[in-house]
């Protein structure tokens, strides 16, 4: 199961997609928004879509895990819009026969789409600033090109 | 032939459009269309190691040639999850 | 927060309890009733406890969790008592700043619990055998101490 | 001293009680309450390599010197998770 959503997530109904009598094991991975970052205050975040490729994206991953790991079913969300503190931005759940796949799964699925997926996030600091993240560029480079 | 390109993230807002229609000769290639888009926004210029492309919701590289009916996207490095 | 419960966990409560600002990633593991292992069928689980030692055992698992890795906050549940296919057995939630640390300490405390602490299993097939399960034994030991 | 001993799963079958009471000479060790039990109940032999015990929640070792306000705890290798 793949979604794209402007809404909150909803987690349970997630879990509960991917619970299988085939599955002894099932791992949730949910990405929250966080306070501090390098001592850095962050107020609130905001995320953008590629929707039409983020969904084609994602639903690769899925098929792609199905390839590489032993699992039973894979559920992906991806929230954009604007998030408080503590608000769930991504959640992956993975049923597996056994508990070393659904960890080794869900790990991959997270770390790839954060690689690959096309969504952005922009940082909204305590301080007023706000900056698109784009990882492998600099903050420095960031800061400096203020004319973007 | 003309190509709708979006953009999407910083690379929109170096841009200052979600859109924009170029026209480039047949048989084009993203790099190509890449030293088009930085000659008219030379803000994207910061960009030029960065910029991902993508072709009908896939990622191209730079000597895929393009097609008028074709889907193109410029974004930069993607930071989601 | 740590729970021996006779009644079906609630995992999302468990998680909700791990929530926090200074967090950026949560995982959950699930350990769900499997209906084939090896080929056999399974009818239905039974977990028993040694409720003392084992609430005991988990409180420590979870200070030698937040010994170990950079964790914010950790959950544990774990019911006992008789379970249908698919049914959730144990919930294990972990916070963290960072997703290597959530599936790191979440990995490692399922591992660690499933070695020390005191709860059994017994398997109900379903050609009606039962079978206490024991790691280290093998099921033909197993089945030739009968007089057990 | 009496010792009240606590035994779970396969092994409270095997003993066939959830706890019984033995009488041991003071300074017993957990190793010496192991052969008196296996003594008494042959078809715990079979578990003689795997018997784990535990004093006051935590897992004892063979040469663990036992007291009479101890709670004392047999069973086979842990099966939770």
């Amino acid at each position: 199961m793949i979604e794209l959503t402007t809404e909150p997530i909803d987690y349970n109904q997630l879990t509960e997609s991917v619970r299988d009598h085939a599955a002894g094991a099932v791992t949730l991975f949910l990405g929250t928004v966080r306070e501090f970052t390098r001592g850095v205050q962050t107020s609130w975040l905001e995320y953008e879509a590629y929707p039409d490729m983020a969904r084609a994206s994602m639903a690769e991953l899925e098929a792609e895990a199905c390839q590489k790991f032993t699992v039973t079913k894979i559920a992906i969300s991806h929230r954009t819009g604007m998030m408080a503190l503590g608000e769930i931005s991504v959640a992956i759940a993975v049923s597996s026969p056994h508990r070393d796949q659904a960890f080794e799964a869900g790990r991959w699925l997270i770390d790839t789409l954060k690689e690959r997926v096309p969504i952005w996030k922009k940082e909204h600091f305590a301080d007023g600033r706000e900056e698109w993240q784009h990882p492998g560029m600099t903050p420095q480079t960031n800061t400096t090109g203020a004319k973007l | 032939m003309n190509l709708n390109v979006l953009f999407f993230a910083a690379a929109r807002d170096a841009v200052g459009a979600d859109a924009v229609t170029v026209d480039v000769p047949e048989g084009s290639s993203i790099g190509e269309l890449q030293q088009l888009m930085i000659q008219r926004t030379p803000q994207l210029e910061r960009w030029s190691q960065a910029l991902l492309w993508a072709v009908n919701n896939r990622y191209a590289g730079c000597d895929q040639v393009l097609h008028a009916s074709d889907v193109i996207a410029c974004f930069p490095p993607v930071s989601g999850g």
